[in-house]
């Protein structure tokens, strides 16, 4: 049982619920034509993910892979925000100009989501070292997917991580899949954290298909960063659908789909609450109802915000009050204009 | 064998099926290249004709694949590695400039790098500002590389030939937007040499150079410019580096005008080597200054249409062209 | 405090230590930079002042030196990382690329990466391909960076300290070839403002437009010519991009000829940029073509014979404006 | 004792003595002006290394970092053409372009000497494959450092080659520098070669003061490696002297160089050939000798050989027969010469 008992996975259930009802109105945002392209990358299956994000504190930071969605959702972001950006509005987290693959949010401490595979990982180390030189208590998080553990990059964040004892979690969601590639193909060694403690880490598997149990030792990790003994926390999962929006998936068959799908930790979680009495059928329904409301409520906001204007495209690429870009249009003037 | 019409992307697979059946020497690897077909399609069905030995699916791990493709090429095969997304160059830039392009000269002669480094860059699929790149001014800056970049159907069959025959490391650059893209295809008949420049179309009135799919933009512009009298010459270049600059340079010197076109940002771009080289060699036969029309400095955008708005388009082509040769103002300055 | 003589490392030292006292958040990491001091000496002596959390000694991992460096610098750092050689940038473009210079655009403009990426290039001590390369055109091509290359000793310290003040990242390459030039620093008197041009030397007959080494190079080329009757005007351009272009535009617009003189191979540098620029608002003034004197389109050779013929030399740069000017044919033509 | 016996052993000390005495007189080279550049990183110390050189068999392949003087010696290059090639000289094996840190030779399966740390590392994967797909019995070997154990495509690489059961063989040369840092401040787990099997590898320590012990251990792991069990040897030893030719390494107490140099390969060997018998101290000094001559040889011809011309800088940029860069020179004509 988690430690948090009863209460808590209530709670993660209904994080968990809400993260699957996200992500099935992403897809529907995409099959009314309403999303910035078509690179959306579901969580659907990885929802226990929950259970690490419950551990972190306020302060935390933390950066994701492309398939962050689920992420911000536990840790708090706003699913309207999420949704105009995922449909490149004016509105969104990042203004319409990152989309679903780079939602961030500096006031949850999400330092960004990342579409270059293991991009955002070495962050956490730079960030671990902000806390130790500040003299904060807080852990940095870098989540990534069994396909960014063959990325060197991770090696070299795990071994300064480990080396200077630096506040900080890996942990790697092990949906199996980096992209058609099933993780034995793609890794000689597939218990991943055997490679963590090698290079010094506190490393763990976890079973993806248990909140509970991925709360619980999570928890144990993130208390040992957090006091300079960093971890590594492999989340086995499934990922249910396809990589991208336009996958089908055809190079894994139905019976393998199956069988993964049935590592869900929202059907499990909802089984354990019934079983123990926190709740019944009907109040769990009645929390499926008020995700489904909220996240109906994101896609009509998406749809209706405003794209955002022109101009906007030339600021941000540097600092406020610092110079920005030429337009080109203001550069050919300057060269074929009345001067001329 | 007569043309035949076909895509882009049937041509590149068409060609590497071609020479795979000629050299055996020659194999593939990068991710997703095998079961999945290749990101855009590209190598789909590949696998089941040449096997894993020769189609092989890697980890995600890009200085790693480029890496293993040029120590594969020395050693007598002749891989084609594919970089999915060339936003992902950055990480590979150690392997291609400092070993795959330098080896030759810092072996003193004695090793050759004989791979082709497949990839595809450009705007088009809201794929924001890590997917969007167009990055070859990286590669043309360093010397050792061939740069090419085909826009049309048959070059992308046949430069991909003549690049699996090249005895350097090539860069070949695709472009997300032309996969899809139909035209003739004949076998027995490229468009032009290895190396060298085509002229697309021929005109009096001004020069366009231009590469990949801007070659379509600039020949949508020259359309329009046409229709306001004005005869655009288009010359695709192919082939980047070493460059052959003597076929725009007599188009130049015979038009007295031209414009660069890129996809890739301004600053620092291939089109600023395009310009100066155009303005050192034909200064006298200028009449205006060489005019560059490429992306915003800015990174790429997700919203459809800022993406849209930051690259040129053949409406800024055309406009920008009448400005240069009738002096007619375009619509955001007018 | 008066104007002191002292070298270019040592007023690099000198800025990181005033900005370290003045401000907290400011650390150092890169290889070697602690109890070795840096490879040319740089931070030698910081580790003793401010200890092992801000002066931080890393393993060989320049991905990951420049990754954390991103990492601390979204998480209220300042972080000083050092490539201890610009050639090894190639393993680091995607962290410097993708990440530091696109997370404030891409998130929307929640995050800045306010880091100091210190570096050093160019020939001169002899080490071959891997280690004497002149790459700034690759961070140029890059926007959201900031591409600093300082020529002076007064700018060593300057720059360096305006680049620690500034709130995006900077990318900072000195020169191996000046680590040992004297001149004088005085750290209340910056040479010119951030970002801007400055003119060394003062000439009506040509404009030089250059940076790092290479305005020596040019100083002493101009001497050259003043003894021919030939007064070159000196641009030392120092902040690359963003790019201060009114400042030698109108100094071209004045004497009407042009040079751009870079170490880097010519071919897709940051020469042709700038000569694209020049061409580009120049055109009615210039007299002569835009003239680039760059390295040679080859990697850089061992043989110090060799590695010195490869780059411009104040002679190669006073004959090529004795030939613009006065068309005095140079040595090798002649 | 080394599975090859008394016999291997004297020629294994022979090897060992030859790349000392190389180095002390690259080192005579310096001092008397005439390298191209201070560049020069000796493996003084290393020379065990002989023992995987000696497991290595014709056709095998191999890469090095910029401390490979050794290492090629032992495959059996020409001491004169390294020497000329170090003093950046005409007749050198890379005709005066690539220098110490550059060396290759082809004819030996030298795919060349490599200044970037690590960058040689992933090219022995790709040798590898040709060999899998030619039907080739070769392995190909990569040597590298402590240091560039941190390098994260190390990772890549092993990963690769133990997923594909590649023919390839990863060889740590343990000299416990990097430069000025220890292995213990550059690595969390200095155990390298536990990282490697948890990579999937087949990973063994050995001692690089007993060229016996690291002979036996490398045949074993190579003769894994050339029927599809790649591997991983770590050879632990100590590097005598400063990191390049500059270098005094005052990062380091006396006490700890005296203590590091003494574990020495060839001292050892001198000590066991004599011990046992196998050969007197008249016949090994009179060996010495030998090598002695041969290199003050390489000497004199490096500095007797001819520096390139200077036109030859623009060979060997493309292959023979396709282009070659325009020189700036006749660039500049073209746009100043007669014409205009
Ligand atoms: C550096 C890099 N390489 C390749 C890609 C293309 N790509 C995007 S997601 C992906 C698979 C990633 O797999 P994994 O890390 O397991 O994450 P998952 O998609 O399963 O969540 C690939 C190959 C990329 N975006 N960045
Ligand atoms: C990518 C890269 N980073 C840094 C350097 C600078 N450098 C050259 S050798 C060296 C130390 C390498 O240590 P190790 O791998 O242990 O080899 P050793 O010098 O001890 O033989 C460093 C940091 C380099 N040449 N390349
Ligand atoms: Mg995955
Ligand atoms: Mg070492």
């Amino acid at each position: 049982m988690a430690t948090g008992g009863n209460k808590l996975l209530l709670d993660l259930y209904r994080t968990m619920r809400r993260i699957r009802t996200f992500e099935e109105r992403v897809n529907e945002l995409f099959v009314r034509g309403e999303t910035a392209g078509s690179m959306l990358h579901m969580s659907i299956g990885e929802e226990a993910i929950s259970g690490v994000c419950e551990t972190m504190e306020q302060g935390d930071s933390f950066t994701t892979h492309h398939r962050g969605h689920g992420i911000f959702i536990a840790r708090g972001a706003d699913p309207n925000r999420m949704m105009s950006e995922i449909a490149g509005k004016a509105d969104g987290y990042c203004s319409g100009k990152g989309g679903s693959m780079h939602i961030a949010d500096m006031g949850l401490g999400a330092l960004g989501a990342n579409a270059i595979v293991g991009g955002g990982i070495p962050h956490v180390v730079g960030a671990g070292m902000s806390y130790r030189n500040r003299g904060l208590k807080n852990v940095s998080v870098a989540f990534f997917g069994d396909g960014a553990s063959q990325q060197g990059i991770l090696y070299e964040a795990m071994n300064m991580a480990a080396l200077w004892k630096l506040p900080v979690v890996f942990c790697c969601i092990n949906n199996q899949y980096g992209m058609g590639t099933r993780i034995d193909r793609a890794a000689a060694n597939t218990n991943l954290h055997e490679r963590a403690i090698a290079c010094g880490l506190n490393g763990v598997a976890v079973d993806g298909g248990d909140v509970e149990e991925v709360h619980e030792a999570s928890e144990r990790i993130m208390t040992a960063a957090r006091n300079g003994r960093p971890g590594f926390i492999t989340l086995t999962c499934y990922r249910f659908y396809g990589h991208a929006r336009l996958d089908k998936s055809p190079y894994r068959d139905e019976a393998e789909e199956a069988e993964g799908r049935k590592r869900d930790a929202l059907v499990n979680a909802r089984a354990r609450l019934i079983d123990r009495k926190t709740a019944d059928a009907a109040s769990l329904d009645a929390l499926d109802e008020a995700a489904a409301e909220e996240m109906n409520a994101a896609v009509a906001h998406a749809i209706a915000a405003l794209p955002p204007d022109q101009d906007s495209m030339f600021r941000d690429v540097y600092a406020e009050g610092e110079l920005r870009p030429r337009p080109l249009r203001e550069h050919l003037s300057m060269i074929l204009g009345e001067a001329r | 064998m007569a043309a035949i019409e076909t895509t882009y992307r049937d041509a590149l697979r068409q060609a590497l099926i071609d020479a795979m059946n000629e050299d055996p020497s020659v194999f593939i690897m990068g991710e997703e290249v095998g079961r999945y077909g290749g990101a855009y399609g590209v190598t789909k069905g590949l696998l089941e004709i040449f096997g894993e030995n020769r189609v092989v699916d890697t980890p995600i791990a890009e200085p790693g694949i480029i890496g293993a493709a040029v120590g594969a090429a020395m050693t007598g095969s002749r891989p084609v590695a594919e970089l999915m997304y060339v936003d992902f160059a950055g990480l590979t830039m150690d392997q291609v400039a400092n070993q795959a392009a330098k080896s030759r000269y810092m072996f003193g002669g004695q090793i050759g790098v004989p791979m082709v480094l497949r990839t595809q860059g450009g705007t088009g699929r809201s794929g924001a500002a890590q997917h969007s790149q167009s990055l070859e001014a990286w590669f043309t800056h360093v010397p050792g590389l061939r740069v090419v970049m085909p826009a049309t159907v048959n070059d992308a069959y046949h430069l991909l030939r003549m690049a699996l025959k090249c005895p350097d490391p090539v860069i070949f650059i695709e472009h997300k937007g032309l996969y899809v893209r139909k035209g003739e295809m004949d076998v027995a008949k490229p468009d032009g040499a290895w190396g060298k420049s085509v002229i697309r179309r021929e005109g009096s009135d001004v020069t366009i150079v231009t590469y990949s799919k801007m070659v379509h933009e600039s020949l949508a512009a020259a359309e329009t410019l046409a229709q306001e009298g004005v005869e655009a010459e288009v010359v695709d270049i192919r082939c980047l580096n070493p460059l052959d600059d003597e076929s725009f340079l007599a188009s130049v010197m015979k038009t007295g005008r031209a414009m660069v076109v890129t996809e890739a940002v301004l600053t620092s771009g291939f089109a600023a080597e395009l310009s100066a080289r155009i303005s050192e060699r034909c200064f006298d036969y200028l009449e205006e200054p060489v005019i560059r029309v490429a992306g915003e400095d800015i990174p790429i955008p997700v919203s459809p249409a800022l993406e849209r708005g930051s690259v040129p388009s053949a409406q800024l082509i055309a406009e920008t062209g009448l400005w240069l040769v009738k002096r007619v103002a375009p619509s955001w300055a007018a």
